[in-house]
C-alpha cells in the first residue's frame, strides 16, 4: 500500500493545494525551497501543562506535539486515511480484530527503535491511571489487547467494532512515543516526550515558548507530504502568546512568521497586508453550536426549543462579527466531516412563530421588563460562557443572541468565566444553553456527544451531552454507527442520526470551529495537517 | 492607589498658604474642569435619558463598525450598537462599581482602622496584623480568588477590588486616628474634664475621619480602573450591561479595525478617574488647610 | 564708624503682588567693615525681607526697587541675575535662624559648609576637608572632625547655629546678615553664640543683625535700625537710642520687654498715653551694666507692688498645688532610662504664682504633664488644692478637673482645627462644675474678660493672630472655673509687644479672680515679671526655690548664677 | 503638649545599644514576616478550598478531564485530598515550613524551581519598573517644578492623566504607537532589553504619575524651607539647590511609598504579562487560579507576599539611609 501512495503524491499534493486555494488565493510560482532558519510560531491556546498528549489530551496539546510525534496513520486533505507510521492494515470481519504492519525503518529520536512493541507499550500507557489520559483513553476505549505479533506487526483485539478506529489513531492525541522515554517519570516525560516526529523538543521555558530542532535522521513523513528527509527548517520557536492582539501585532511587526487562533477582524485586516497570508483549515468534529439543555425546564419541552432556535437570527451577527471569515453551519458536524447534513430549513427565524410556540407551552403571559412567564416564573435562561475558549467575537454574538431573543421573551443571562468555573456550572446542571467545542476525528463524535450514555459524569463530574439527549431510537442509530464499517452504510446511519438531533431542537449550529491561522508570505510550504488541522512545518521553510 | 495620594493626609500641613498663590491658577482652572467633567458624568449615571434617547442594547448587525458620524457620535460597536448611548449608560454602572468598590473598601477600613487606631493593644496588634497580612496579599490575587470563589460579576468585582483596596485604608484611618490621639487638642479636651467618651465621639472621630470623604473621592476613579483591569482578565460585569471597564476591553479586540470602540469608554475612565483625583487633592488641600494654617 | 561704606543701601523698596502696602517702603541704610548694625523691629516690620533683598532673594513674587544697592562701591546686581552666585556666600554670607530647618537635615554640617568652599574657592577636596574642620574649630564646635559628619537633626541647637554660622563665613564674606541668629536658643548658648558673633566683627566683618530682641540687639550692635511697617521708623548708635528712644515703636519695644520690669506692673501701654510711658522709664533706674543693683531696686517696688496679691492668699489653705518627691523616667529603646525628674518637690501657694524656670529637656514639660495628670509620676505625691491627685485613676480625676486649667505654649495646636471660637468656649464650659462660683458663665463673658471683641466667636482658631489665640486658649482655661492655671510657656511664641499684653492680661486675671499660676517658661525675664516664688529646674532635679527677688539678687546655686549671667538686658 | 524647644538632640552613634536596637529590629521583622507568611499560607489554603471545582480535575489534565474513575481515585490518594480538610491543612502547613511547595497540579514539576524562576522574570520586570517609574517622576518634576505655570501644568496633567489609565489599554496604545506604527520596539517581549521596553513601560507610566504627583508636592514643600534660602544664600545655582538638597526631600515619600507601589507593580503585572506573553508570577498566578492548580497559587501567594516583605524592608532601609531622622524619631 505504501508504493502505490508515493505514486499519487504529486496529485494528493495538488489537490491539497487546491483546496488550500480556496482560501487563501496565494499560490505563487514555487520556488526553490531553501534549508534553514528558525520559524517562530505563535500560539493563542493554552500552554500545555504537558507535552506529551497522551496525560490528560487537549487540543493545545494536538498542535505543539504534532511537530515532534506521530500516529499510526493520518488523513489526507479529502478525508482519506493515509498510511503514516503503520503502512497497511486489516479489519477481521467481525470487526474484532485489526492487524496493522508498521514501518520497520523508523527510529524514535532517542535511538530506540519504532517496532509492535513500541506500540503496545504506548496503548498501554494511554490505559494506565496514572497516565491520566482523558481523550487517548477515549479513543482506545474499545481496544481489549494489543500483541506484538512481530517486529512490524501489531494486532489489537477489541471488545466490541470500532468503525472509527482508524480515525482514532489519526488523531495527535493518540500518537506512538519512544517506549524508552515512557520508561521516565511524567514529569520528565512531559518536559521532553520523545516521539518519530521531524522535530525534537530541546527546551522549554515555561509561560513563554518551546524550542523544537530538526530531527537530522527523520524518514517517516506522512503519505501526502510534499518532500522526504529531513526537515527544511533548522528549528521552531513555540511561544505561548496568549493575547490576540499581540499575537497579530507580532506578525505584522515579524517578531513572529505564524499565529494561529487568528481573531477575525486580524484576518480581515490581513488581507490588506502584502506581507500576511491566511489558512483557514477548520477543526474536525462537532461544529461551533449552542447546545439547549433539554435535562430540566424550560428547554424539556420541545416547543420552548424550537421557539427559542426560532427567535434568534444568528446570520447577520456572524457576518459583521466574523468580517467574512466563517461561514454559517446548519449541521451539528464540522463541515470537514463527510457525513455532515446541512438544514438550513430547520433553522429558520420567525419570531411570530416563536410567540405563538410559547403561548401554546404556556409561557403566554409577559412581566414589566418584557420578559415572558408561567405561572409566576420568568423564562429565564442561563448561558455560562467560558471566557477561555468563546473569543470575543463568538461572546458578541451570544450577546447578539440575548438581545434578539428578548424581543421574543426569554431572558438570556449570559454569564462569562474561566474555565473551571464553566465546567463546574455544567457538572452542577446550572445551565440552559451552552456552546462546547468538541474536535474529534470522524462522525463519531455525535455518539460522543448525543448518546445518552454521554450524560453520565466521568468520575470527574465531565460529560460531553451536554443537550442531556436521552433518546433510545438515536442511541441505537450511534452504537450501530460504531460498528458498521460499510462507510455508506454508516453514512445513511448518521445521517438518521442527524435529523433526530436538529428535528428535537437541541442545538443551534453557529459555524466550524474556527481555526484560522496568518502567516507571513516569507513562510511557504506550511499546511495544516488534516486529521486535526494541527499546524505542521515539516515542509515548511523560510524564503529570506 | 488611592494611599499614595492620601499618603499625606497624616501628616502636618506645613505650606499651605503658599499653596493658594503658587497653585492657585491651575487648581482652580483644574478643579473647575473636574466638577464639569464630573457633573457631566453624574447627569449620565442618574437620568441617562437626558443624554441620549437610543436603547443601549439595542443589537442591529448590519449596522456594526460604523465610524463617528452624526447619527452615530462615537460610532457603533461590533454589535452595531451605539457608542455614545453605551458610554453615557456605562456612567451609571461604572460610577456604582466606583463607589460601591469604595464604600466597600472603606468600610473595611474604617473597621480595621478603628480597631486598630481605638483599639486596646491587642486590638492594635490584631488589626494591624490582618491589614499586614492583606497588603502582603497583591491586590489582583485577592481579587481573583474572591471572583473564583463567588463567581464573576457586579458584585463580585466590586467587593473584589474593595477588598485589594482596604488595606491601604485601613493603615490611613488607623494612623490618623492616632496621629488625632495624641493631638494637643484631644490633651487639652482631657485637661477640660471631658469623658474619654465625649473626647472620642467629638474630637478624635471627626478629626480622624473627616479625611474619608477625600480618600472615598480618590479612591472611586482608581476603582473604576482597577475594576476594568478584572474586565480585561475575563472576570468583569455581565453582558450586555454598558460599563466602561467591558467596552473598553472588549474593545480593545477590534483595535485595529474601530479605533473609537477602545477610545471613547477609555477617555471616559481616564477623565472620570482624572477628575476625582483632581477634585479629590482639592478637597484634602482644603481640609488641611482647615486643619492647620 | 569708618568714612567708606561697605555697604549702602538707599531708597529700598519691596512690593508684593496684591499686597496693599510695600512690605519694605524706601529703607536706606550703610554699614562699614567692622561695623554691626542691628535692624529692629516686630515680626511683619519687614526686616527679613530687607535682608534677604540684600541678596537677591526676595521671596516669590516681590517686586524689589532702590535707587542704589552697592557692596565696597560696586553696585550689587539685579534679581535674578547669575552674578548673585558669585557674591552670595562669597561676598555676602547668610545666618537663618533655627538652624534645625536652616541646615539641610538630610546632609551632614560639614557637607554644607563645604558647598560654600565648593563654590566660592579653587581648593581641592582634601583641602576644603580641612578648612571645614578648621571653621568647625573657629566657631567653637569640639571635636569638628565628628561633628562634621553628623547632620543637623544629631546636633544640640547651639551647636547647629554655630555650624550655621560657619557656613555663613566659609567663604571669608565681607558682609554677615544673620537673621534672628539666636531667636529659638537657650539663654546661654544665646550668649556664647553672641560672643562669636561679637569676636567676628571685631575681626572686622561687618555685619546686618536681623532681631526683633533689644537685649541682644545692646549686647552686639554698634547702631540700631528700627523698623516698623517697611519703614525705617529710628536709627542711632546703640546706647543713645536705647537711652533715649524717640519713635514710637521703638518706645513700645522697650516698653515691652519684661526684663526688670517690677511684678504687678504693667508692660505695654496705649500707643496714644506717653505720660504712663515715661512713668515706665523714669521708674527703671539709671540704666547700668551690672544686672545686681537693678535687681535689687527694682525688688522694692516688686514687693510694696504685689502685696495685695500676697494678701489675698490665704496662708492657712492648703498650697494650690503641690508635688512631693516626683520622679519620673522613660524607657529608651534598648538604652539606659532618661531620668525625666528627680524627687521634684514643688508647692505653689494658693493666689500667686510660682514660676518654673529652666532650658530646653530640663524636665519643665514632664512637671507640666504630671501636674495635669497627663502622665503617673513613677514614685511620689501630687496634691491639688490638698486633695490627692497624682495617684487618681483618670475617672477618678474627672470632677477634680474643673479645678485646674492650662494653657498651653502653641495655642492654635491646643484647639480642634474644626471648631469656632464660640464652640471652643462652649466646650470648655460644659465641663464647669456647678458649684463653681457665677461669673464667666457664657462665651460672650468670657471673651470679654481676656479683652477679645465678641465678634471674634464666629472665627475658627486658625484665622486669627497669635495673641488672639492666647487669649481664646486663656478663656478657655477659665471657663470651668479653675482655681489655679498652669501656663506652659504662654507667650514664648509671641512677639513682644504681644507677649507683653498677654502678661499684662494674666497679672490682672489673677488680681480679680484670684488665680494661682504655675508659670513654666525658658525665658528668665518674663519669669521674673510673672512670679512671686521661682523654682530653677536642671535636669530633672530643683536645684533652687525661693522668693523671685532672692533667687534673681542672690542666686545660691552655679547653674542659676550661670543663667542669670547669661541673660542678655538692654543697656540703654 | 508640644514644647518643642524640649526635643533633645539625639546622637546616633553605633555604640553597643544601637547595634543591639538594630538586632532587635531585625529579629521583629522576621518574626512578623514568618507570621504574615504563615497567615498568607493559611488564608489562601482554605480560600481555594471555597472555590468551586474539583483539584483533581486540574491533576488529570485540567477541567473537562473525563479521567477514569481509578484515575481519580488513584489521585486523591496520592495527592491525600481524600483526608480530612484539617489534616490536609496540617499537612500542607508543615511542608510549607520545610519550604516543600510539592508538585504543580497541571505540570507536574516540582513547584518551587518552577516558581522562582517565573518570580525571577516578574522581578526583573517589576523592579525595573520601579525604577523607571522613579526616574520618570523625578524627571518630570525636577524638569516641570521650576517657576514656570504652563510647565508646572503641563507636569501634573501628564501624571494625571498617566495615573488614570488602564495598564491594558495603555499597553495596546503603545503597541499601536511604537510597534506597529513606528516600528521600534517589539510588540512582544523577546529576550534582551529591547524586549523589556514595551512592558516596562506599560507598567511604569501609571506609577510614574502617582509618584510624580506625590513628589511634585514634597518638591513643592521642600522648597518653602529654610535651608534653601541657607542654599541660595551660599550662592548655590537652581540645578545645585534642586539635585543637592530638594530631590531628596522630594525624594523621600517617594521612597516609603515604594513598598505598596511594589504591591501594585506585582498586579500589574498579570496583565502586562498577559499582553506581551512575557513569562512570569502574575501569567502563573492567573492560569493557576483558572485552572486551580493549589500548588502553584500557594506557592506563588507565599513568594508574592515575601518579595513584598522584602522590598518593604528595603524601602524601610533606604528610607532611614536617605532619612536618618526617621531612627531618631522611632527611637524618640
Amino acid at each position: 500500500m505504501n508504493a502505490p501512495r508515493i505514486l499519487l503524491l504529486p496529485l494528493s499534493i495538488a489537490a491539497g493545494a487546491a483546496l488550500l486555494a480556496g482560501c487563501t488565493a496565494a499560490t505563487e510560482p514555487a520556488a526553490e525551497p531553501v534549508d534553514g532558519g528558525t520559524l517562530v510560531y505563535a500560539t493563542g491556546d493554552a500552554e500545555p501543562g504537558c507535552l506529551d498528549p497522551h496525560v490528560g489530551g487537549n487540543y493545545p496539546q494536538g498542535l505543539i506535539s504534532t511537530q515532534y510525534l506521530e500516529s499510526l496513520v493520518s488523513k489526507d486533505s479529502d478525508g482519506e486515511i493515509i498510511p503514516w507510521l503503520a503502512t497497511d492494515w486489516t479489519e477481521s470481519e467481525d470487526g474484532l480484530t485489526w492487524d496493522f504492519t508498521l514501518r520497520d525503518d523508523v527510529n524514535f529520536t532517542d535511538g530506540t527503535p519504532f517496532d509492535a512493541e513500541a506500540v503496545k507499550a504506548n496503548i498501554e500507557h494511554l490505559k494506565d491511571p496514572d497516565t491520566a489520559s482523558s481523550t487517548g483513553y477515549l479513543a482506545v476505549g474499545k481496544i481489549d489487547g494489543i500483541e506484538a505479533v512481530a517486529a512490524d506487526q501489531v494486532r489489537f483485539t477489541l471488545s466490541a467494532p470500532d468503525s472509527a478506529l482508524l480515525e482514532s489513531f489519526s488523531q495527535p492525541w493518540v500518537s506512538i512515543q519512544s517506549p524508552t522515554a515512557l520508561e521516565r517519570d511524567q514529569a520528565t516525560n512531559c518536559e521532553s516526550p520523545v516521539g518519530t516526529g521531524p522535530f525534537i523538543v530541546t527546551d522549554w521555558v515555561k509561560q513563554q515558548s518551546v524550542t523544537l530542532e530538526r530531527n537530522e535522521d527523520y524518514n517517516s513523513a506522512p503519505a501526502d507530504a510534499e518532500h522526504t528527509g529531513a526537515a527544511r527548517l533548522d528549528a521552531i520557536e513555540w511561544r505561548f502568546i496568549p493575547d490576540a492582539a499581540t499575537r497579530y501585532a507580532a506578525l505584522q511587526s515579524g517578531d513572529v512568521d505564524v499565529i494561529d487562533n487568528a481573531q477575525p477582524n486580524n484576518i480581515s485586516s490581513a488581507a490588506d497586508v502584502a506581507t500576511i497570508e491566511e489558512l483557514d483549515a477548520p477543526r474536525p468534529g462537532a461544529a461551533n453550536r449552542i447546545e439547549l439543555n433539554s435535562g430540566k425546564a424550560p428547554f424539556d419541552d420541545i416547543r420552548v426549543r424550537e421557539a427559542f432556535i426560532r427567535s434568534v437570527d444568528v446570520n447577520p451577527g456572524i457576518d459583521s462579527l466574523f468580517f467574512g471569515t466563517a461561514e454559517r453551519s446548519y449541521s451539528v458536524l464540522s463541515s470537514v466531516e463527510g457525513a455532515g447534513i446541512s438544514t438550513p430549513d430547520v433553522f429558520t427565524t420567525d419570531p411570530e412563530a416563536a410567540k405563538t410556540l410559547l403561548d401554546e407551552a404556556g409561557w403566554d403571559t409577559i412581566d414589566s421588563d418584557g420578559y415572558r412567564t408561567k405561572d409566576g416564573e420568568r423564562l429565564s435562561l442561563t448561558f455560562p460562557i467560558s471566557t477561555n475558549q468563546s473569543i470575543p467575537a463568538e461572546q458578541s454574538l451570544f450577546e447578539q443572541i440575548q438581545a434578539s431573543a428578548k424581543d421574543v421573551g426569554f431572558e438570556v443571562i449570559l454569564q462569562p468565566t474561566d474555565l473551571s468555573s464553566w465546567y463546574g456550572a455544567l457538572f452542577t446542571n446550572e445551565y440552559n444553553l451552552v456552546s462546547a467545542p468538541y474536535t474529534k476525528v470522524g462522525a463519531d463524535v455525535l455518539r460522543i456527544l448525543y448518546h445518552s450514555d454521554s450524560i453520565i459524569p466521568a468520575p470527574s463530574g465531565y460529560y460531553a451531552n451536554l443537550a442531556q439527549l436521552s433518546d433510545p431510537t438515536l442511541d441505537a442509530l450511534l452504537t450501530t454507527a460504531s460498528e458498521t464499517s460499510d462507510a455508506s452504510e454508516r453514512q445513511e446511519l448518521y445521517a438518521e442520526a442527524q435529523s433526530i438531533i436538529v428535528d428535537g431542537f437541541y442545538v443551534l449550529p453557529l459555524y466550524d470551529q474556527q481555526n484560522h491561522y496568518l502567516y507571513s508570505t516569507s513562510v511557504e510550504g506550511f499546511r495544516a495537517l488534516p486529521p486535526v488541522a494541527a499546524p505542521t512545518f515539516y515542509d515548511a521553510w523560510l524564503s529570506n | 492607589m488611592t494611599e499614595i495620594l492620601a499618603g499625606r493626609l497624616s501628616q502636618p500641613a506645613g505650606r499651605a498658604p503658599g499653596i493658594r498663590g503658587r497653585y492657585g491658577w491651575l487648581r482652580n482652572t483644574g478643579v473647575m474642569i473636574a466638577l464639569a467633567v464630573l457633573a457631566l458624568i453624574l447627569t449620565a449615571a442618574l437620568a441617562p435619558q437626558l443624554m441620549t434617547t437610543a436603547d443601549p442594547d439595542a443589537v442591529a448587525p448590519a449596522e456594526a463598525f460604523q465610524s463617528p458620524s452624526a447619527a452615530h457620535f462615537f460610532g457603533t460597536d461590533e454589535s452595531g450598537r451605539d457608542v455614545y448611548t453605551r458610554v453615557v449608560f456605562g456612567a451609571g454602572n461604572s460610577l456604582l462599581i466606583g463607589t460601591a468598590a469604595t464604600t466597600v473598601g472603606l468600610g473595611l477600613a474604617l473597621v480595621l482602622g478603628l480597631l486598630g487606631g481605638l483599639g486596646s493593644r491587642l486590638g492594635d496588634f490584631v488589626s494591624t496584623r490582618i491589614v499586614e497580612v492583606m497588603f502582603a496579599l497583591p491586590g489582583l490575587l485577592l481579587a481573583l480568588v474572591f471572583i473564583a470563589i463567588a463567581g464573576p460579576g457586579v458584585v463580585t468585582s466590586t467587593v473584589a477590588v474593595g477588598l485589594s483596596t482596604a488595606p491601604g485604608y485601613a493603615r490611613i484611618i488607623r494612623s490618623q486616628l492616632r496621629s488625632v490621639r495624641n493631638a494637643s487638642y484631644v490633651e487639652a479636651a482631657t485637661v477640660l474634664s471631658h469623658s474619654r467618651a465625649r473626647i472620642v465621639w467629638q474630637h478624635i472621630l471627626p478629626g480622624a475621619l473627616s479625611p474619608i470623604f477625600v480618600l472615598g473621592t480618590l479612591g472611586v476613579g482608581q476603582a473604576i480602573v482597577w475594576a476594568s483591569s478584572l474586565g480585561f482578565l475575563g472576570l468583569g460585569v455581565a453582558p450586555p450591561a454598558a460599563e466602561w471597564g467591558a467596552m473598553l476591553s472588549s474593545g480593545r479586540t477590534y483595535i485595529d479595525v474601530a479605533w473609537w470602540l477602545t477610545v471613547f469608554p477609555g477617555l471616559a475612565i481616564v477623565a472620570t478617574a482624572a477628575s476625582f483625583t483632581v477634585l479629590g487633592r482639592a478637597l484634602n488641600a482644603r481640609t488641611r488647610q482647615e486643619a492647620r494654617g | 564708624m569708618t568714612a567708606t561704606p561697605l555697604l549702602r543701601v538707599s531708597n529700598l523698596s519691596v512690593h508684593f503682588d496684591r499686597a496693599a502696602r510695600p512690605a519694605v517702603d524706601g529703607v536706606s541704610f550703610e554699614v562699614a567693615a567692622g561695623e554691626c548694625l542691628a535692624i529692629v523691629g516686630e515680626s511683619g516690620s519687614g526686616k527679613s525681607v530687607t535682608a534677604r533683598s540684600l541678596l537677591g532673594l526676595a521671596p516669590a513674587g516681590a517686586h524689589v526697587s532702590f535707587s542704589e544697592l552697592s557692596l565696597a562701591g560696586e553696585s550689587l546686581p539685579a534679581p535674578g541675575a547669575r552674578r548673585w552666585r558669585s557674591i552670595r556666600g562669597a561676598s555676602i554670607g547668610l545666618v537663618l535662624q533655627d538652624a534645625l530647618v536652616s541646615l539641610d537635615p538630610l546632609r551632614p554640617v560639614g557637607r554644607e559648609i563645604d558647598d560654600v568652599l565648593r563654590l566660592h574657592t579653587t581648593l581641592s577636596q582634601r583641602e576644603r576637608q580641612a578648612r571645614v574642620l578648621e571653621l568647625l574649630d573657629a566657631v567653637g564646635i569640639p571635636d569638628p572632625a565628628l561633628r562634621a559628619r553628623q547632620r543637623s537633626g544629631e546636633l544640640s541647637g547651639g551647636l547647629r547655629q554655630r555650624a550655621l554660622i560657619a557656613a555663613g563665613i566659609a567663604a571669608g564674606p565681607a558682609l554677615i546678615i544673620a537673621d534672628e541668629p539666636t531667636t529659638a536658643l537657650d539663654v546661654t548658648v544665646q550668649a556664647r553664640v553672641l560672643d562669636l558673633l561679637s569676636s567676628l566683627r571685631d575681626r572686622g566683618t561687618a555685619m546686618i543683625l536681623i532681631t526683633h530682641d533689644l537685649a541682644v540687639v545692646s549686647r552686639v550692635a554698634d547702631r540700631v535700625a528700627v523698623m516698623s511697617e517697611g519703614r525705617i521708623v529710628e536709627t542711632g548708635e546703640t546706647n543713645a537710642l536705647l537711652r533715649a528712644p524717640t519713635a514710637l515703636p521703638t518706645q513700645q519695644l522697650l516698653a515691652a520687654i519684661p526684663v526688670d520690669v517690677p511684678r504687678g506692673v504693667p508692660l505695654t501701654l496705649p500707643a496714644d498715653t506717653k505720660p504712663d510711658l515715661r512713668t515706665v522709664v523714669e521708674a527703671s533706674p539709671e540704666p547700668v551694666a551690672v544686672a545686681a543693683p537693678v535687681a535689687g531696686t527694682v525688688s522694692a517696688v516688686t514687693t510694696s507692688n504685689h502685696a495685695t496679691t500676697a494678701a489675698s492668699a490665704d496662708s492657712a489653705a492648703p498650697p494650690a498645688l503641690e508635688l512631693r518627691s516626683v520622679s519620673r523616667r522613660y524607657p529608651t529603646p534598648h538604652g539606659a532610662p532618661i531620668q525625666a525628674l528627680d524627687a521634684v518637690s514643688l508647692s505653689l501657694t494658693a493666689g500667686t504664682t510660682l514660676g518654673l524656670v529652666g532650658q530646653s529637656g530640663s524636665g519643665k514639660t514632664t512637671i507640666a504633664r504630671i501636674a495635669l495628670g497627663l502622665e503617673t509620676a513613677d514614685s511620689g505625691e501630687v496634691l491639688l488644692a490638698g486633695h490627692e491627685w497624682g495617684s487618681l485613676s483618670a475617672r477618678e480625676r474627672r470632677p477634680l478637673r474643673p479645678a485646674l486649667g492650662a494653657i498651653y505654649q502653641d495655642a492654635l495646636s491646643s484647639f480642634d482645627p474644626r471648631l469656632s471660637v464660640e464652640r471652643i468656649l462652649n466646650d470648655a464650659l460644659s465641663a464647669r462644675a456647678s458649684d463653681t462660683r457665677r461669673s464667666l458663665t457664657t462665651t460672650a463673658e468670657l471673651l470679654d474678660a481676656v479683652g477679645l471683641p465678641p465678634a471674634l466667636k464666629n472665627r475658627r482658631p486658625l484665622h486669627l493672630s497669635g495673641g488672639q489665640r492666647q487669649r481664646v486658649a486663656i478663656a478657655r482655661a477659665l471657663a470651668p472655673g479653675p482655681q489655679t492655671i498652669l501656663c506652659d510657656e504662654p507667650v514664648s511664641s509671641l512677639d513682644v509687644s504681644t507677649q507683653a499684653r498677654v502678661l499684662n492680661l494674666l497679672d490682672e486675671l489673677q488680681r480679680h479672680l484670684h488665680l494661682s499660676y504655675l508659670f513654666i517658661s525658658h525665658d528668665l525675664g518674663v519669669i521674673r515679671h510673672m512670679s512671686d516664688r521661682v523654682a530653677v529646674i536642671t535636669e530633672g532635679r530643683i536645684v533652687e526655690t525661693g522668693e523671685t527677688d532672692e533667687i534673681f539678687t542672690n542666686p545660691r546655686h552655679p547653674y542659676t548664677q550661670s543663667l542669670l549671667s547669661a541673660l542678655p538686658r538692654v543697656r540703654g | 503638649m508640644t514644647v518643642s524647644t524640649d526635643a533633645p538632640a539625639v546622637a546616633s552613634v553605633s555604640t553597643p545599644a544601637t547595634r543591639l536596637r538594630s538586632l532587635g529590629w531585625v529579629a521583629r521583622r522576621v518574626g512578623g514576616g514568618a507570621f504574615v507568611l504563615w497567615a498568607v499560607a493559611t488564608v489562601i489554603f482554605f480560600a481555594l478550598r471555597l472555590i468551586p471545582g474539583d483539584p483533581v480535575d486540574a491533576i488529570l489534565g485540567g477541567p473537562g478531564s473525563q479521567a477514569s474513575a481509578e484515575a481519580v481515585a488513584q489521585i486523591r490518594a496520592d495527592y491525600g485530598l481524600d483526608q480530612p480538610l484539617i489534616v490536609q491543612y496540617f499537612l500542607a502547613m508543615g511542608k510549607l515550613a520545610v519550604a516543600d511547595f510539592g508538585t504543580s497540579y497541571a505540570l507536574k514539576v516540582a513547584v518551587a524551581p518552577y516558581v522562582l524562576t517565573q518570580l525571577w522574570s516578574t522581578l526583573v520586570l517589576t523592579l525595573a519598573s520601579l525604577v523607571v517609574a522613579w526616574l520618570g517622576a523625578l524627571g518630570l518634576t525636577l524638569a516641570t517644578s521650576g517657576r514656570g505655570r504652563v510647565s508646572r501644568a503641563v507636569g501634573s496633567g501628564l501624571e494625571l492623566l498617566a495615573a488614570a489609565v488602564p495598564h491594558f489599554w495603555l499597553a495596546s496604545l503603545l503597541i499601536i504607537l511604537l510597534s506597529n506604527t513606528l516600528h521600534w520596539l517589539p510588540p512582544i517581549s523577546v529576550p534582551g532589553p529591547l524586549g523589556l521596553v514595551l512592558p516596562v513601560l506599560t507598567l511604569a507610566l501609571p506609577l510614574t504619575g502617582f509618584l510624580g504627583q506625590v513628589m511634585r508636592e514634597s518638591l513643592a514643600n521642600a522648597y518653602e524651607q529654610p535651608f534653601v534660602l541657607s542654599a541660595r544664600a551660599r550662592g548655590e545655582s537652581e540645578w545645585g539647590v534642586r539635585l543637592r538638597h530638594v530631590l531628596r526631600h522630594a525624594a523621600l515619600p517617594g521612597i516609603s511609598l515604594s513598598g505598596w507601589a511594589f504591591g501594585s507593580l506585582l498586579s500589574g503585572a498579570v496583565v502586562v504579562e498577559t499582553i506581551f506573553a512575557r513569562p512570569g508570577l502574575g501569567r502563573t498566578l492567573l492560569s493557576a487560579v483558572t485552572i486551580r492548580d493549589i500548588p502553584v497559587v500557594t506557592a506563588v501567594a507565599l513568594l508574592s507576599a515575601l518579595t513584598f516583605i522584602i522590598v518593604t524592608v528595603a524601602t524601610d532601609v533606604v528610607d532611614r539611609i536617605v532619612d536618618p531622622r526617621v531612627t531618631e524619631v522611632a527611637s524618640r
